[in-house]
């Protein structure tokens, strides 16, 4: 035993000798190692949850939509709002805020008034994607009288728009400034707002976006978004009116959707891009690793099987591999998954079944030469048994190629399932770059220029493709010296 | 009771076996199928095979050195391999003395093949060949392939020690490296056991595949052109370790070689073939001083030799043409369309030759020919 | 001398490998009579054949001519530009017929073609007349002009031998180098090839180098015998000379190393150890660490070569005079 | 002979390919489209209005049944499994796919599955013939050139411009053609398959071929892009193993124009192999150029693939999946025959 535990010992040394000269090799372990760290330490990196509420837009409804990453500041002069979310909690001291402010006003016999201020310094040139403000109040259950509040808004430069005006609520509000009606069209409240700067007659309050007018300076051009940035503290106070006295705030939260939001941005959901390109890498190594494993090793021993045994055991196989061998793998994978909408599971499956043919026909090769070498004919005239010289001569003669070629298919096999992904047949469940892209094209991410969202995933197909090709290639060099040169 | 009769009949050619024959071989044929298009199987085409070995037959002595010569594809090669069992036969039957021990494990497995001290190697199937291979043992052309690349030469040395489960304990094989290497001149054996193949010159790995033959203790070793891919002075160098270790061991080999002049250095007897057949056999210099068949005198007339006279005469080479495919054998003596003797005497041979096959006769003491020439002759 | 055909002068070609300068070919001289044969022989790996690349400037990389002077008719080759080459000493004055046949002919022309290339493209000749003359040539060789038409893999290894020879008489050239011609051939078409070559030989008026491993093929053709030991010629001289009297220890042993067909059955000599790496060859005579009659000088010095009889050149202390 | 022998042996191999493919592909279908059947037949069947002498519920329930069955046996849904599947070959291999649900064929607006398919079967193959000829065009000049430079910066380039595009989705880099060319410097159109609406307009055949110009030349570009390094890299390797061999060095000794030597003996030998290889890689990549079709919506296969996907037309994936696979199969016949023709070898054998 320790005669082979040497030897191997010895041919790892030699091995790894060897594969140090090549450069393309260790640039590839390297970014291997960096891939499989990520992978294994996504959960450290990323918010665990993300990718099991991927699907759910929901989860997602605090972050900005279609926001760029923040390193895009880097190359512009502007300076982006990033995003924040500010909470307090009526019950929980630690989750209070200071800019948020909740101030019994008045407290009477059969009302009180409450005012919740919420404050925002705003340092930005760009405004943010948006602005949601929520809040949540306990309300006596069998009560009808509901509580009413108005909105205010204060600007730095002292104006003070009431956004809302005795608006009744339920049990909470939530509103997004760009988008939620208050009562009362917002856009419509700004159009008024701007009627004291400029001429407003025939603006269409459609065309209006609201966040620019709001952090911009007042004058001329405000509404066009042409006037510098208004900074500093923006204050939204709601004066509530509580019918019931013994109603309250119970939550506020104020959350500033950035203008532009973590290391690669955010989809039309407003899902966190990074964390999904984050994900993807392990489902790309799975995908990758255990396709080209599967196949490779299938092939492996189905080519042996068939070269050693030859004759007509060896014609059937090889015809049945010309049949696969033969077939267009996308468009049947296509067909296979349109009528199953399988699992990864499943589809790393199929593309393994189709994946072995080539291996299988190289090997079969390898397998009828190595039968024919002299030193195995000596293993038979020694007497060493049919399966002595498979798995001590062969098996082992073939396993460099194998090596190599476990590397070198990784690319087709991630390629593969990223096209899958990206027609949506892919399996929903898993974050992988295809589906990314999958989505990134069903909402038009090239026409809207969204390019964070079509770049990240590609690269990321690339650099693991790349990452396999290089580690292949350079086992393939070291192992299967004829290609030295 | 007709059981008995073919029983006894079975083993007639074995009881004849003189007390010093090692090994007998009887009217043996390899014939390879060749593959069959679909055509050919829908037509319900006959069959063709490639017929390298096509019946012969000889007996080889105990520590002799029997020498098959031939060109290439002329079936030495296959028949030394058909002794071995390593390729199918299509028939015809070895009979071999072997060692006690052996018989005695043959007896309990395949007791049909054993006849007192005498095995028809030929009668045991493929899975229990393994005590047989103990005792024969081959040694390949190609030192560069008959090694295994990615073996040390210790674990390519252990290997028949393994599967033969000879060294319970590793010293103990070990042990047996250490002598085998010895015994072929890789002295000190510490410097080559852990070498790689490559890292030997061709007459080093050539010593390996013989210490790799010898380590099992064998009585016959069937040595395919050893020393043809080896510079002269490595070929002598093996000649005469190959020699030395006959004698030491009493060793039987069948040497096959496609050079007379190394055929006469090392054997006893010499068989020349031609295309699957044995067309003469004879002792070493007889065979070269007195030739009797057309094709062994031409064979003799081709050889170079290194005598600068040689440049300023024409070599002589009686024979025309060039070797027929082993698939197309050619009726009757399978040499007469290359023949010059037959030219010569073509009426007398008309009806001979090119119709029957010349068997191998005894033309003169312990000297056989097939060739109607002295068959013919000698009768008239 | 007047017929004089080609004289190398410490021709020295060099493989740069990863491992280190390989020496092949180290201070390498000889000249060559106008129609005269010589054999170039030694123990494989000793760069007989990177001698035979080297006088056609045709060393395969990394290898490459770092020294010395090979003239043909006083043009050095060594010097030559690559364009020259071509032009004016490649198979117009030097050609090759090479080891292996087989693997000297492109798979997919046929060998008529192969053989005619050269004359379209040397002498000019248009397509029609050079099939003429392949026609010739295929004949003169011994063949059936109507194997022009087929492809190398339909020939046997005898016909193509003799298809590369015919390929190299296609411009009458001076010189023809015969790298291992009978290589992996049987004895008898072996024989054939041989006596083809002599009778091409005398009927053409052509010089010829041989380079064989195998003396016995030597003797059958060659007036000169050069034998080369570790990359250098260790004895020169005419083959009635070196056959019967060898000078330098290696080539005496070499002979003794051949077994004969007739006459008694001597023992065989062999020359213990193996050959140097010619890496790190040994400092002074290269042949000394295997050598029966070493001298303690031998280790230090290289022998020079000395003039022992008439154009019997060898190297070796034993017969300098100190 | 030999020639016409080895072109049919090529022929059988792919028909029986192709039948095995059809055969897998109907087994596993023949489910999923009897089910849609059934699910039209049963809407058909409630929309009929029973006759009036039916009264009661029950006899009402009972006369629609019997319908059901009646379309059932009319569609053949109550044969064995086998006999369906036999018939969907039947059909299959008379190019008979039915009748599409809501998708249409490009040009005429027919919904038969098998117009659909012919309409946009000439698009995918005008690309993709013209792809792979400027891939090979440019692959085997650069290939040529790496192989005599090994180890030079154009074969360092090339060796990983072959690595970059074995990693590269060629939809993807479909997608940042359009962002670059289409969106940013509105270079080209972004979704070709308006070239129809261009061509309704266009007065001439010139005006027509500039305008599929126009609309090809982005999608082109792209295949081109990603499959030309890997096809000169397979060059480069095939290549520089023939250069290693004896003949080279024979011609060279011949004294033969280097250009020749390469072109001549070199590529020429080299060129069977390649042919197989780059084959393989080129049709490797055909799955990939399919996308690549719906990225910029070329009217070609792929972009049928990608409508019927989404909308759950089954009859036509069906479709478009047997006729890609014969598509492949007659590809891959027809590189084996281009093989025989170079190779001289094969023939005889």
């Amino acid at each position: 035993m320790s005669v082979t535990m040497s030897e191997w010992a010895y041919k790892l040394r030699n091995f790894w000798r060897e594969f140090k000269r090549q450069k393309i090799g260790l640039l590839g372990l390297a970014l291997l190692i960096i891939l499989v760290v990520l992978a294994v330490a996504a959960p450290l990196i990323v918010n665990p949850d993300y990718e099991k509420n991927w699907n759910l837009a929901e989860y997602w409804k605090d972050n900005p939509i279609d926001a760029p990453p923040c390193w895009v500041q880097i190359f512009s002069s502007k300076k982006y709002a990033p995003q924040r979310v500010y909470v307090w909690m009526s019950n929980d001291t630690r989750k209070q805020s200071p800019n948020i402010k909740v101030v019994l006003v008045k407290k009477g016999r059969g009302y009180a008034i409450y005012n919740v201020s919420m404050h925002y310094n705003y340092l930005w040139d760009v405004p943010p994607n948006n602005i949601k403000l929520e809040l949540y109040v306990r309300h006596k259950t069998n009560s009808t009288k509901y509580p009413v509040f108005d909105l205010y808004l204060t600007r730095p430069d002292g104006a003070v728009l009431k956004l809302a005006n005795r608006q009744s609520m339920t049990t909470n509000i939530t509103s997004s400034l760009s988008s939620m009606n208050l009562g009362r069209d917002i856009r419509s409240i700004l159009l008024e707002f701007a009627s004291h700067y400029v001429n407003t007659t025939g603006v269409q309050p459609s065309t209006i976006k609201p966040l620019q007018v709001i952090f911009s300076k007042a004058g001329k051009g405000m509404l066009a978004g042409k006037t510098p940035p208004l900074k500093g503290e923006y204050t939204f106070t709601f004066k509530i009116i509580f019918t019931e006295p013994s109603d309250k705030v119970v939550e506020a939260r104020m959350v500033i959707m950035g203008s532009c939001y973590g290391l690669l941005g955010t989809d039309a959901l407003g899902r966190d891009l990074f964390a999904g390109i984050i994900f993807g890498i392990k489902w790309a190594l799975i995908i990758g690793v255990l396709t080209s494993v599967i196949s490779v090793f299938t092939g492996v021993f189905y080519g042996i099987a068939s070269g050693y045994a030859g004759g007509w055991t060896d014609e059937a196989l090889m015809r049945l591999d010309q049949v696969v061998y033969s077939m267009p793998v996308l468009p049947l994978l296509i067909l296979m998954a349109a009528i199953w909408r399988p699992s990864i599971w499943l589809i790393i499956l199929f593309l393994a079944a189709f994946g072995w043919p080539g291996i299988a026909i190289v090997t079969r090769s390898m397998a009828l030469q190595l039968k024919e070498e002299l030193y195995v004919e000596a293993a038979k005239a020694m007497g060493a048994s049919g399966w002595r010289i498979v798995f001590r001569y062969i098996v082992p003669q073939t396993m460099p190629y194998a090596f190599a070629s476990i590397a070198l298919s990784v690319p087709g096999a991630i390629l593969a399932e990223a096209g899958l992904s990206y027609l949506g047949l892919g399996d929903p469940l898993a974050v992988t770059w295809g589906k990314i892209l999958h989505d990134a094209s069903m909402a038009n991410a090239v026409l809207n220029n969204l390019w964070w969202w079509v770049l990240p995933p590609g690269l990321m197909i690339a650099l693991v493709g790349l990452t396999f090709v290089f580690l292949g290639n350079a086992l393939d060099r070291v192992l299967n010296p004829r290609l030295q040169r | 009771m007709a059981s008995i009769s073919v029983e006894e009949e079975k083993f007639k050619l074995a009881a004849e076996m003189a007390a010093d024959v090692i090994l007998r071989v009887d009217n043996l044929k390899v014939w390879f199928p060749l593959r069959r298009s679909l055509t050919e199987v829908l037509k319900r085409m006959p069959p063709r095979y490639v017929r390298a070995v096509d019946g012969i037959s000889f007996d080889i002595r105990r520590g002799e050195t029997f020498c098959l010569v031939g060109e290439s594809g002329c079936g030495k090669t296959t028949t030394g391999k058909a002794i071995l069992r390593l390729v199918d036969i299509h028939s015809g039957r070895t009979f071999y003395r072997a060692k006690p021990e052996t018989v005695e494990e043959l007896a309990k497995t395949v007791p049909s093949a054993v006849h007192s001290d005498i095995v028809e190697v030929t009668a045991i199937p493929d899975k229990r060949l393994k005590p047989i291979r103990r005792e024969m043992q081959m040694i390949y052309q190609d030192p560069f392939g008959s090694l295994n690349p990615r073996f040390k030469i210790k674990t390519i040395l252990e290997e028949p020690l393994l599967i033969h489960k000879i060294g319970s304990t590793r010293d103990e094989r070990e042990e047996l490296i250490v002598k085998a290497l010895e015994s072929v001149r890789l002295v000190p054996p510490e410097d080559f056991m852990n070498r790689y193949p490559h890292q030997l010159s061709g007459g080093q790995r050539q010593r390996v595949a013989i210490a790799r033959a010898l380590i099992l203790n064998p009585q016959l070793i069937v040595a395919d052109e050893p020393v043809s891919m080896l510079d002269v002075s490595i070929r002598a160098e093996i000649l005469d370790l190959m020699i030395e270790l006959q004698k030491r061991q009493n060793l039987t080999y069948i040497f096959i070689t496609h050079d007379l002049a190394v055929a006469r250095y090392i054997c006893d007897r010499i068989a020349v073939m031609y295309l699957g057949k044995i067309v003469e056999l004879a002792s070493g210099t007889e065979l070269i001083e007195k030739p009797y068949h057309p094709y062994t005198k031409a064979l003799i007339a081709a050889i170079p030799e290194p005598d600068p006279s040689n440049r300023l005469r024409m070599r002589v080479v009686p024979i025309k043409g060039e070797v027929p495919s082993a698939v197309n054998i050619p009726p009757g003596c399978r040499f007469h369309p290359r023949c010059v003797a037959f030219d010569e005497h073509k009426e007398a041979l008309k009806d001979m030759c090119p119709v029957h096959e010349p068997p191998l006769v005894e033309v003169d003491k312990n000297h056989y020919a097939a060739c109607w020439l002295y068959e013919t002759f000698k009768k008239s | 001398m007047a017929d004089e055909l080609l004289r190398v002068e410490n021709l020295k070609t060099y493989f740069y490998t990863l491992r280190g300068v390989v020496k092949a070919v180290d201070n390498v001289s000889f000249t060559l009579r106008k129609g005269e044969v010589m054999g170039l022989a030694g123990e494989s790996g000793c760069g007989k054949s990177t001698t035979a690349y080297s006088l056609i400037n045709l060393v395969p990389p990394p290898g490459r001519i770092v020294g010395g002077h090979v003239y043909l008719d006083g043009m050095d080759l060594a010097q030559m530009s690559e364009h020259e080459l071509r032009r004016k000493v490649r198979w117009k004055r030097i050609s090759m017929v090479f080891q292996g046949a087989m693997n000297a002919l492109t798979p997919v022309y046929t060998v008529g073609y192969q053989i005619a290339e050269p004359m379209i493209y040397h002498a000019g000749m248009d397509k029609q007349k050079a099939m003429e003359r392949v026609e010739e040539l295929l004949s003169l060789v011994g063949l059936d002009p109507g194997i022009a038409k087929r492809y190398p893999h339909e020939l046997s290894g005898g016909q193509k031998q003799r298809v590369v020879i015919a390929m190299a008489l296609a411009l009458n050239p001076d010189l023809v180098i015969a790298d291992e011609p009978t290589t992996a051939l049987d004895v008898v078409v072996q024989a054939q090839i041989l006596n083809l070559l002599k009778e091409l030989q005398r009927k053409l008026k052509m010089s010829i180098i041989l380079i064989t491993h195998d003396l016995s093929i030597i003797a059958e053709l060659a007036d000169k015998v050069a034998v080369m030991y570790a990359g250098k010629i260790v004895e020169w001289g005419p083959a009635d000379v070196i056959f019967t009297e060898p000078k330098h220890p290696y080539t005496q042993a070499l002979l003794r190393a051949i077994p004969r067909l007739r006459g008694p059955i001597d023992k065989l000599i062999w020359i213990p150890g193996t050959p140097p790496d010619l890496v790190a060859p040994p400092p002074g005579c290269r042949f000394y660490p295997r050598c029966t009659k070493v001298m303690d000088i031998c280790r230090r010095e290289e022998p020079p070569m000395i003039e022992i009889g008439k154009e019997h050149y060898v190297s070796c202390w034993l017969y300098a005079k100190r | 002979m030999g020639l016409a022998r080895f072109a049919s042996v090529q022929i059988i191999n792919a028909l029986i390919v192709l039948l095995v493919v059809l055969f897998i592909v109907t087994a596993l279908f023949t489910n999923l489209a009897d089910q849609e059947k059934k699910a039209a037949i049963e809407e058909a069947v409630a929309q009929m209005k029973p006759p009036a002498s039916l009264k009661t519920k029950a006899e009402i329930q009972k006369w629609k049944e019997e319908q059901k069955q009646i379309l059932y046996e009319r569609e053949g849904l109550t044969k064995p499994y086998w006999q369906r599947v036999f018939g969907y070959m039947v059909d299959a291999l008379e190019l008979n796919f039915g009748e599409a649900n809501h998708m249409a064929s490009f040009k005429t607006q027919s919904k038969k599955v098998s117009r659909i398919i012919l309409e946009a079967l000439p698009n995918t193959i005008i690309l993709f013939t013209t792809a792979t000829l400027i891939v090979i065009a440019i692959g085997i000049y650069l290939g040529m050139k790496a192989a005599r430079a090994a180890g030079k910066l154009l074969d360092r380039t090339i060796s990983f411009l072959a690595m970059l595009s074995a990693s590269l989705p060629m939809w993807w880099v479909g997608m940042l053609m359009l962002l670059l060319f289409s969106y940013k410097l509105n270079w080209f159109p972004s979704n070709a398959i308006d070239v129809y609406v261009a061509i309704r307009h266009a007065s001439n055949i010139l005006v027509e071929l500039k305008d599929w110009i126009y609309y090809m030349t982005l999608p082109l570009i792209t295949v081109v892009l990603v499959s030309f390094g890997g096809f000169a890299y397979v060059t480069r390797n095939i290549v520089l193993g023939v250069m290693n061999e004896d003949f080279v060095m024979a011609a060279r000794a011949k004294g033969l124009p280097e250009r020749k030597v390469i072109y001549g003996h070199v590529l020429r030998t080299a060129s069977p192999p390649i042919v197989t290889m780059s084959a393989l890689s080129i049709i490797g990549s055909l799955g990939g150029a399919i996308i690549t079709e719906t990225v910029f919506g070329w009217p070609g296969m792929g972009r049928v693939y990608w409508v019927a996907i989404q909308e759950n037309e089954t009859a036509v994936i069906l479709g478009e999946t047997f006729v890609t696979v014969f598509l492949f199969v007659a590809t891959i016949a027809l590189l084996n025959f281009i093989y025989g023709l170079l190779d001289p070898r094969v023939k005889v054998g």
